[in-house]
């Protein structure tokens, strides 16, 4: 079940290997049935998931079963390497609570990237074989519970994100592209060291031997007392999650490694942007969750404030950079790690109504971004620039495009009624509950009022009063009498066409919904939270 | 499930249908719908009419109470907390019954209103969809049971305003003033928030009942002073949302929005949200808190009132009013009158919205002209909007057998009391400030009645190209029924649909509705129902168990003529009546007694007051003994400061806008030049590293290789010669190579 | 001697083939005419099929002659490419002079 | 064997061949010596026949004769202006000379000074055309398979690289 989630964008590349480059259309269709049938296998899993079981660590027996699902578990590599003893590798795939929702994100939009992908005219063929492998990269990294197979997911990612962003990017592309692979090499590289250090300070309680499987590394007990990364050796314990935390703070992008993210959105295309925004920052979080914090919980409670601190910088900062941007993309960007932002709060909270929160988070600033994301690229298709100062008056000449880009405006500003806005009130409400966090979180309130500046002025600048003297379209008086506008060189449909209600419409009702009645994601994150907030107390620590 | 919580739930949800069937069919139905908006309308607040007879009518008690929850969010098993469920509910109370006829009957009324008054414009149907999400948020805040519910109705109170204010959203005016309101009710709603944070952190729930309950029991684990904090910034919702000094700078701007609009949410209901929910965490209020809203209160009356004798905007005057007014009710629900805070929110919301369904009137018929000094004359032309407009004013000034007499004169009694209670001194300035209010109050609204409905038209005297005049025309399609030329025979009375609420609302300002007599509200059926609940912090002595003890007490309540009464049996019978009327603490207890000691000091100085303003208007306006543009010359200064509403959005444009702007700039600066320069920067010292290695390696190492280089070069340059690039060549080489071999091993075969 | 020349053994044919190679190398390397080199590989490889057949028919195996059964045929393959290559070059370079064709070199 | 007539026949094929193929390699026309090398062939299949490899004569003749020389006739045609003489198109003919007699040479005098060979006593006679048969489908079939794909292959191959190009045009 699984591996076929994980291996069919990535058949469909080699089927797309097959077709001529001519047939463009075939290509698209073929890589939109696999993102359909990725999808129906999401909903599958949805279906046939478990809410009970927690995951996070192994179930009874110290075996899998029983506590993820779908677990699919064989040896994959195994290696002897002589004094170093055997090296042993397996393939490992399952789902719990933190990465049921994930999947599903991924699915969703990897869906919604193909779409907007429609209008890619450079390169079908090579553009949609690498859009393929990463949205297979993509949904390997969420399901792998092998640290190296992880591993191996998390760098085959990097390398169509390259290639997408150098080749289909904007003017300045090769720059924001070069720029993006080394801050995430980087990173990836001290998780190299790391996963090798644990491998040998592991041992898989079934077998005996080391392991890489996350299952067992999050069980303290199954650590070797002295070994490098040992409960024992502490100093490289908190080396090791440092760098490990870097790594993921990278991706997610946590404050001072950011600064990847607006040149990579700005020159990205804008399905890229959408998969960058909607999936591949999670999987920063995601990362810190799932290997981070487990692995190392009393690093983790003793760096909390820190993790809270940067937390709150991300979102007060990432809004004023917000309010400061002229380019449209870049203040969606800035906006995003303002939005992560409340993850990392909620993550440093420790307590399970900020965990809740920040899952629950990551999964609405997927939507939500993919949704802003993905009505920049409209206006930008029209008008060719992204400039806020060149727009004035849409909402009078584009109601559909208006009305859709304030609800995704509005959620994205957290207002109740939409998914965003229970996502960071749990968040709030956890991080000002635990004592650790408390005043942090009173500082980061801000960021709800520096959020709703720079959106509702973005909005009023673009959309309400007057078309402006020097805006990027011209009026014109229509066959019916009534002003139209009429943009130079586009000659689509002036409002929002099927396709792009195709892609806009279904992430909007989601994100109502989910707004409205959140238990059908929260359901099932509850369980595993509760679990992993239980790993982090230190009365289990204590226990061992 | 009680039957008024299913049909509260079916009038909580009838305007959100109005909402959604508008916002998407609205241009295909005919009429745009707007028969669909009033309908629904009209069957809510029939439904609310019968819940609030069954409520205030048949069980007359005061401490009736209903409420119901169902689990919107379950965390599971919470470790260190337990199972952990976030509730949404539902809760009918006095309050509730009374709160949601008012806002259902209001809105029904503006409805009604609006069929007149937007009548061809173009976004017709579309206005009438806002006003359903509107009064379905605020229905939300109304019938809350827990404060996470009321913080999202008030998020989207606040949206809906936001949609309405902005709804000539062609005119920049307009487009500015929504954002400026959504903006000033965030930094309310974050003081809010924090609020609630706090006491959620420490009882894990929103409901008010467990709070209070744990609260009463003494649970709260932080030190007071968090407690006190969290009372004032719960209360900087209301300071947001219901326009109180600093953040009052919205609502006029608010007035940009439809006439109507303004009469529904920025006078009667929403800007009532705030002292609502202020009434509803009440009992969590600190004395300090308590002293904070107060003088909160008093500032924003006695600031707005200043500020409204010198507008020249027909509405903007009535904008002043409102937020003076409210500063009324905040000021009584901060000196302890809760009770007549809150019979104060009811009857201003009633008169308000007559107010300004007629200024709407007046500006329909004067083809949208709002300068109150081109008015003039029209009592004449709009018998039905003077008079009714005339009994507004009049209960708005507060002069007897109006229901703004018996209210203000409530509140005002209570701040003596309080005064009183509190030892004096500076407390004394917040009755000293009300009552000041009450005349600048009867001076400018004095002023507004005879600016517009006496004297001769002064249309003719307006400069010829008015700005003003050329924004409304700007909004397109909205000047679609109104013909240009705006002479006096233009100006006529409005039809019936508009007429029709201003007689409701003028009628229900009137004394009788509430109170059999004219002097005293204490007397009438509204302050025996809605009476001040008792404190859980504080001195708090833990009654909490009697707090709500409903039948109990039912027959009491019934028994009891009126307020004062309980305060005095408190001291003669035992403490059954204690129970009764619930004063937790001797404090609230002595400030409502000293208030209703206070009763008729109150009434006669407010008498005064008000008879001062308006002879004082008189004396400017209509015998102009004083003329008004001299006194202005003479106290230039003081004039323009009133003018200019105090500077307040100059001040915060200075700081807080500029502020940001400039913080946002440095910061994206520091973004773009100081972290990504760094980055670049690591990158150019890594290059130039390996430059230097390169250097290195070029001049020392290679020194070492390069003899070798020399020699592997000159060999490579004689076998060059060998590499014709012809196959040929090739093929004899290797031909010869096999020979060789060939030879060499004949060699070996043969020795 | 006189024995040796009238009786037929396996040598006699091993000399035919010898002298059938070399004069396929002769060719193979002093010919600049590519259709002549062609040539010369046939004459190798028909050098070579003497030689499979003879072995086989000295030893009685089955071998050779399925060896050169299968070497007919990929001679038959290899001039139908060789020849369509030699067509090419000579569109190419307007002629088949091997040794002007030496774009191996630099 | 020692039958006079048969040893005859043998030198005079044995000669045909070996001097048809030394006017190929010598002759300076083009047309010469692809027609020599018919002879060439035909000596060679003589030659097969005298192994007893009968169905491989047969072969040769079909598919040298009656494809090879034919594709090569025309190779000449396209290329050459027919019966013209082409100077100085030799080169490097000292190696080739060298190589020439130091193969030959060489080659002969391991012959004939070698006794390696050990004939066999069971030699092959008669027809062979059935035991091919059942080896190629029973112990060759893969090489037989693989042989003719290789075939196909070479045929669209070639018909690739010789088709009529548009672009040179």
């Amino acid at each position: 079940m699984l591996s076929l989630i994980v291996f069919l964008p990535i058949i469909a590349g080699l089927v797309i290997l097959a077709v001529p480059s001519s047939q463009k259309q075939i290509i698209r269709i073929v890589s939109l049935l696999a993102a359909l049938a990725q999808g129906v296998l999401a909903v599958l899993i949805w279906r046939g998931y478990d809410p009970a079981l927690p995951g996070i660590t192994a179930g009874p027996g110290g075996s899998p079963l029983g506590s993820f699902q779908f677990v699919e578990k064989i040896p994959w590599i195994s290696l002897h390497l002589g004094g170093f003893g055997s090296l042993n590798i397996e393939y490992f795939l399952g789902v719990d609570g933190i990465s049921i929702t994930m999947v599903i994100l991924t699915a969703l939009i990897s869906a919604i990237g193909v779409l907007s992908s429609w209008t890619i005219q450079k390169q079908v063929k090579g553009y949609f074989i690498l859009y393929n492998l990463l949205a297979s990269a993509m949904m390997g990294c969420f399901v792998a519970l092998d640290f190296f197979l992880f591993y191996v997911f998390w760098e085959v990612m990097l390398l169509p994100m390259y290639f997408l962003i150098g080749i289909w990017g904007g003017p300045n592309r090769e720059y924001a592209a070069i720029k993006f692979f080394l801050y995430t090499l980087f990173g990836s590289v001290f998780m190299l060291l790391v996963m090798i250090g644990l491998y040998f300070s592991v041992t898989d309680p079934v077998t005996g031997n080391h392991t890489f499987s996350l299952v067992a590394m999050a069980t303290q007990s199954n650590y070797i007392k002295d070994a490098i990364l040992g409960p024992a050796n502490v100093f490289w314990r908190y080396v090791a999650f440092i760098v490990l935390f870097i790594g993921f703070a990278i991706k997610v992008p946590m404050f001072p490694f950011h600064t990847w993210l607006p040149d990579a959105h700005v020159e990205a295309p804008t399905p890229i942007s959408v998969i960058l925004a909607g999936v591949l920052l999670k999987l920063g979080t995601y990362g810190m969750i799932r290997i981070n914090f487990p692995l190392f919980p009393e690093v983790f409670r003793a760096g909390m404030y820190v993790i809270g601190i940067f937390g709150a910088i991300n979102i007060i900062y990432g809004a004023f950079c917000a309010l400061a941007q002229k380019d449209l993309k870049k203040m969606v960007a800035y906006s995003s790690i303002s939005h992560m932002g409340y993850v990392l709060l909620g993550l440093a909270a420790g307590n399970s109504e900020g965990m809740v929160g920040a899952l629950y988070q990551m999964f609405n600033h997927g939507t939500i971004t993919a949704m802003l994301f993905l009505l920049v690229g409209v206006i930008y298709d029209r008008a060719h620039t992204r400039q806020i100062e060149k727009f004035g008056g849409l909402a009078t000449y584009m109601p559909v495009y208006a009305a859709l880009v304030t609800v995704a405006w509005f959620a994205s500003l957290g207002l109740p009624g939409l998914s965003g806005f229970i996502s960071e009130a749990l968040v709030f409400v956890g991080a000002f509950s635990s004592v650790t966090t408390r005043y942090i979180a009173m500082v980061s309130v801000l960021g709800i009022v520096f959020g709703a500046a720079y959106l509702l002025w973005s909005l009023q600048r673009m959309f309400l009063g007057q078309r402006k003297p020097d805006a990027a379209y011209d009026l014109v008086v229509g066959e019916d009498g009534h002003e139209h506008i009429h943009f130079h060189d586009w000659n689509g449909k002036l409002d929002l066409d099927g396709r792009e209600l195709a892609m806009l419409v279904p992430l909007m009702l989601i994100t109502i919904f989910l707004g409205i009645y959140p238990m059908p994601v929260l359901g099932m994150l509850t369980t595993s939270i509760n679990k992993l907030v239980q790993v982090l107390s230190p009365v289990v620590m204590s226990q061992m | 499930m009680h039957s008024l919580i299913q049909l509260s739930i079916v009038v909580l949800l009838l305007p959100l249908l109005s909402f959604v069937i508008l916002i998407f069919f609205n241009r295909r139905l005919p009429r745009r719908g707007d028969f669909i908006g009033v309908g629904i309308l009209g069957t809510a607040f029939a439904i609310s009419a019968y819940i609030f007879w069954s409520v205030i009518v048949q069980t007359y008690d005061p401490a009736f109470r209903i409420a119901w929850d169902f689990t919107w969010i379950d965390l599971g098993n919470v470790p260190g907390v337990g199972p952990l469920q976030i509730k949404m509910g539902v809760v009918i109370d006095n309050l509730t019954s009374i709160m949601l006829a008012m806002v259902t009957l209001i809105s029904l009324l503006v409805h009604l209103y609006s069929t007149g008054y937007m009548a061809g414009d173009k976004n017709y149907g579309r206005y009438f969809a806002f006003l359903g999400i509107f009064t379905f948020s605020m229905l939300g805040i109304v019938l809350s049971d827990n404060l996470f519910s009321i913080y999202i109705f008030w998020e989207l109170v606040g949206l809906s305003s936001y949609l309405l204010i902005g709804f000539f959203f062609e005119k920049q005016s307009a487009a500015d003033a929504q954002k400026k309101a959504f903006l000033a009710n965030r930094v309310g709603d974050i003081g809010m928030w924090l609020g609630i944070l706090i006491l959620y952190s420490q009882f894990h729930t929103f409901s008010f009942e467990q709070i209070y309950a744990n609260l009463a029991a003494g649970k709260f684990g932080l030190s007071n002073g968090w407690l006190t904090a969290a009372g004032i910034l719960l209360f900087m919702g209301c300071v947001g949302k219901s326009a109180q000094f600093p953040l009052h700078v919205w609502l006029p701007d608010a007035m940009e929005g439809p006439t109507p609009v303004s009469a529904l949410i920025h006078a009667a209901t929403m800007v009532a949200a705030g002292v609502y929910f202020v009434a509803r965490i009440f009992v969590v209020l600190t004395p300090d808190a308590l002293h904070v809203i107060a003088f909160t209160g008093a500032c924003t009356a006695f600031m707005a009132a200043t500020i409204a004798i010198t507008q020249n905007d027909i509405k903007r005057v009535l904008a002043y009013s409102t937020v003076s007014q409210l500063g009324y009710m905040v000021l009584g629900l901060g000196v302890g009158a809760y009770s007549a805070a809150l019979f104060h929110l009811v009857t201003h919301a009633f008169f308000k919205a007559c107010l300004f369904l007629g200024s709407g009137a007046i500006i329909h018929a004067m083809h949208h002209e709002q300068d109150m000094r081109w008015m003039g004359g029209l009592r004449k032309h709009m018998p039905w909007t003077f008079a009714t407009f005339t009994l507004a004013t009049l209960a708005l000034a507060g002069l007897p057998l109006t229901s703004g007499f018996m209210s203000k004169d409530a509140i005002l009694a209570g701040a003596i009391g309080f005064a009183k209670t509190e030892g004096g001194g500076i407390f004394y300035l917040i009755p000293v400030l009300g009552f000041f209010s009450a005349m600048l109050t009867a001076f400018y609204m004095g002023r507004q009645i005879w600016l517009v409905f006496f004297g001769e038209s002064r249309t003719h005297l307006k400069p010829a190209e008015d700005d003003h005049h050329a924004a409304h025309h700007a909004h397109a399609g909205h000047d679609a029924h109104t013909d240009d030329h705006h002479q006096e025979h233009g100006v006529h009375e409005v039809s019936w649909n508009m007429r029709a609420p201003l007689v409701i609302l003028a009628t229900l300002s009137i004394f009788f509705v509430y109170s059999p007599d004219p002097l005293d509200g204490g007397k009438g059926w509204f302050m025996k129902m809605i009476q001040t609940p008792a404190t859980v912090v504080g001195e708090a002595n833990h009654q909490i168990g009697d707090l709500r003890t409903p039948v109990s007490t039912a027959t009491l309540a019934a028994a009891v003529p009126n307020v004062e009464v309980p305060a005095a049996e408190a001291g003669e019978h035992a403490g059954a009546e204690k129970g009764a009327h619930s004063y937790a603490d001797m404090r609230q207890a002595e400030i409502v007694h000293a208030g209703h000691a206070a009763h008729f000091t109150a009434i006669y100085i407010s008498s005064i007051m008000v008879l001062l303003g308006i002879s004082l208007a008189f004396i400017v306006y209509v015998f102009n003994i004083i003329d008004p543009e001299k006194t202005a010359i003479a106290i230039r200064p003081l004039y323009l400061f009133s003018l200019n509403k105090w500077y307040w959005d100059e001040i915060y444009d200075a700081t807080f806008i500029k502020g940001s702007m400039l913080l946002a700039n440095i910061l994206s600066w520091f973004d773009t030049t100081i972290v990504d320069g760094i980055v670049n920067g690591v990158a150019t010292l890594v290059r130039n590293f390996a430059f230097l290695n390169d250097g290195f390696d070029r001049h020392v190492v290679d020194g070492l290789v390069n003899f070798t280089a020399f020699t592997v070069n000159t060999t490579g340059a004689v076998l060059r010669k060998l590499q014709t690039g012809k196959v040929q060549t090739y093929v004899v080489m290797l031909l010869l190579a096999v020979f060789g071999y060939f030879v060499f091993y004949l060699t070996r075969l043969i020795y | 001697m006189t024995e040796q020349l009238t009786t037929i053994g396996l040598n006699h044919y091993l000399t035919i083939s010898a002298f059938l190679l070399g004069f396929g190398l002769f060719a193979v390397i002093t010919r600049k005419n590519a259709i002549v080199v062609l040539m010369g590989v046939e004459l190798i490889l028909n050098a070579a099929n003497i030689n499979f057949l003879a072995f086989s028919k000295f030893n009685g195996g089955m071998e050779g002659v399925m060896f050169a059964l299968f070497v007919i045929v990929i001679a038959a393959a290899e001039a139908a490419i060789a020849l369509a290559i030699v067509i090419n070059i000579y569109k190419i370079f307007k002629s088949v002079d091997v040794s002007s064709i030496d774009s191996l070199k630099e | 064997m020692s039958n006079p007539t048969y040893t005859v026949i043998f030198y005079l094929f044995a000669a045909i061949t070996v001097c048809s193929a030394a006017f190929v390699v010598f002759t300076r026309n083009v047309i010469y010596s692809a027609f020599s090398l018919l002879f060439t062939f035909f000596g060679a299949a003589a030659l097969y026949v005298f192994l007893s490899a009968d169905f491989i004569a047969v072969t040769q003749v079909v598919v040298y004769v009656g494809g090879i020389l034919v594709l090569l006739l025309f190779g000449v045609m396209f290329t050459n202006s027919i019966m013209k003489v082409q100077k100085s198109e030799v080169i490097n003919i000292i190696p080739g000379t060298l190589l020439l007699v130091g193969m030959i040479g060489a080659m002969l005098y391991t012959f004939y000074t070698t006794h390696g060979w050990m004939p066999s006593e069971t030699l092959l006679q008669g027809s062979i055309v059935e035991r091919i048969g059942f080896e190629t489908m029973s112990r060759y079939v893969l090489p037989f398979e693989m042989v003719s794909i290789l075939l196909l292959a070479a045929l669209i191959g070639a018909a690739f690289l010789a088709r009529f190009d548009k672009s040179s045009k």
